[in-house]
């Protein structure tokens, strides 16, 4: 279990690598990586900033992490997020859960991104290509996709 | 002992979009003692005048942590050294 | 959209780069990498050999992910199966989707998944530490989470 | 038209356990005329003496496929040049 933030961008196979490494009671290992749109309801974007809170990202996804273990059966997981200024392509988030069980790794991983996306203190500024600069608003469907997860046992 | 915890100083800070209306990242004081939940916290910042009165113009889309945990309004703040505002969170 | 049989190990970052090249519509992409565990029921693996039936695995992968295109939102999907003898620990599968919206991604993955699972002519056979070969029977799980698609509108 | 279907040959290809217990993986032959459906060249199959009786003697746990497609028992084997027969597949 491990949570990082870093400007620096991840490699997905090293991480499934070190997550997995030695323990062959993995099954399978599910991951989302989150990359930066290049338009914003069709207008071009330019690059994305990402501010978050420091101390308190690392203990809100250290609690993101506990929880998804205590609901699925996990081997590991791990979430990397990056911050500062990212452009088009670029990747954001990296999110992996590896478990016995491919539904369990499936879960965990979405889990992990549903909680993510609406408890860890992150915060979006777009710049577009007109020159406007932007905070992006908390969506609806975010919140719904958090709080479906309070009505499910698994 | 509620007054010398109001008396004690603490560290706010702002993030996103409420960090650059209230022109402020980060700042220490004591709170009054009337304030002690962070409903309370919210009303007080939007009675510090400018350039908190518009930053806190609207307490309910505003999120505050205590101590690095997502706290709701009716939550007391009793002890916590650090209190954070910032808009509803917007990664991943 | 592409499907691959092979013997060799693949890399799913390098993967993943190839499937989101230079389309910024993309928001997110969700994989699930399966592996070969080290046990058996408590019975310790040697080793897994993977069979399949050439010409119809392709065909029948390429109509897999044809029904997960008509099904979600996808700019694009992948699935890579080895073939031949692993070791514990070794990858076997991987399956990709990359969409604007994260939830067509992770359904897209767990869909291509779960029917493969089920439909990709692949068979296992397990050789133990002790000596003794067997084919791997079909779960019922399997079955079930494969059916469980068709109740649903996503 | 029927018969001359059923004089052509098809190719009759075999994986897994079903390999192992029929001793062959492919061969090339031509169906009597009253093979018809699927179900109906499991039931030839299992006729076809040893070892085909016992490769054959549960066709509930054999899969077919004609061209390259799953086929149920109903389906007609039609002009489908390649057959194959297969247990449940279990790749992943």
């Amino acid at each position: 279990m491990a949570v990082r933030v870093s400007a620096e961008d991840f490699d997905a196979s090293a991480e499934m690598e070190k997550l997995c490494a030695g323990d062959t009671r993995i099954g399978g290992i599910a991951m989302f990586v989150g990359k930066v749109r290049g338009d914003v309801q069709g207008e071009a974007l330019t690059s994305m900033t990402l501010e978050h809170y420091p101390g308190m990202t690392e203990a809100e996804l250290a609690r993101i992490e506990a929880e998804a273990r205590e609901r699925f059966r996990l081997s590991g997981s791990l979430i990397v997020h990056r911050v500062g200024e990212l452009t088009p392509g670029d990747n954001i988030v990296l999110v992996a859960a590896c478990a016995p069980h491919r539904q369990d790794a499936f879960r965990g991983a979405e889990f992990l991104m549903d909680y993510l996306k609406t408890r860890a203190p992150f915060w979006k500024k777009e710049t577009l290509a007109n020159g406007t600069s932007r905070w992006v608003d908390a969506r609806e469907s975010d919140e719904a996709a958090a709080s479906a997860w309070q009505e499910r046992s698994t | 002992m509620t007054d010398s915890i109001a008396a004690t100083e603490v560290t706010l800070r702002y993030f996103a979009w409420l960090r650059e209306r209230a022109g402020v990242s980060e700042e220490r004081l004591a709170l009054p003692s009337g304030v002690q939940t962070v409903g309370d916290l919210l009303r007080w910042q939007a009675g510090r005048g400018h350039p908190f009165d518009q930053a806190f113009a609207m307490p309910e889309a505003i999120r505050v942590a205590l101590d690095h945990a997502h706290a709701k309004a009716s939550a007391p703040i009793g002890a916590a050294r650090e209190i954070a505002f910032f808009p509803p969170v917007t990664g991943g």
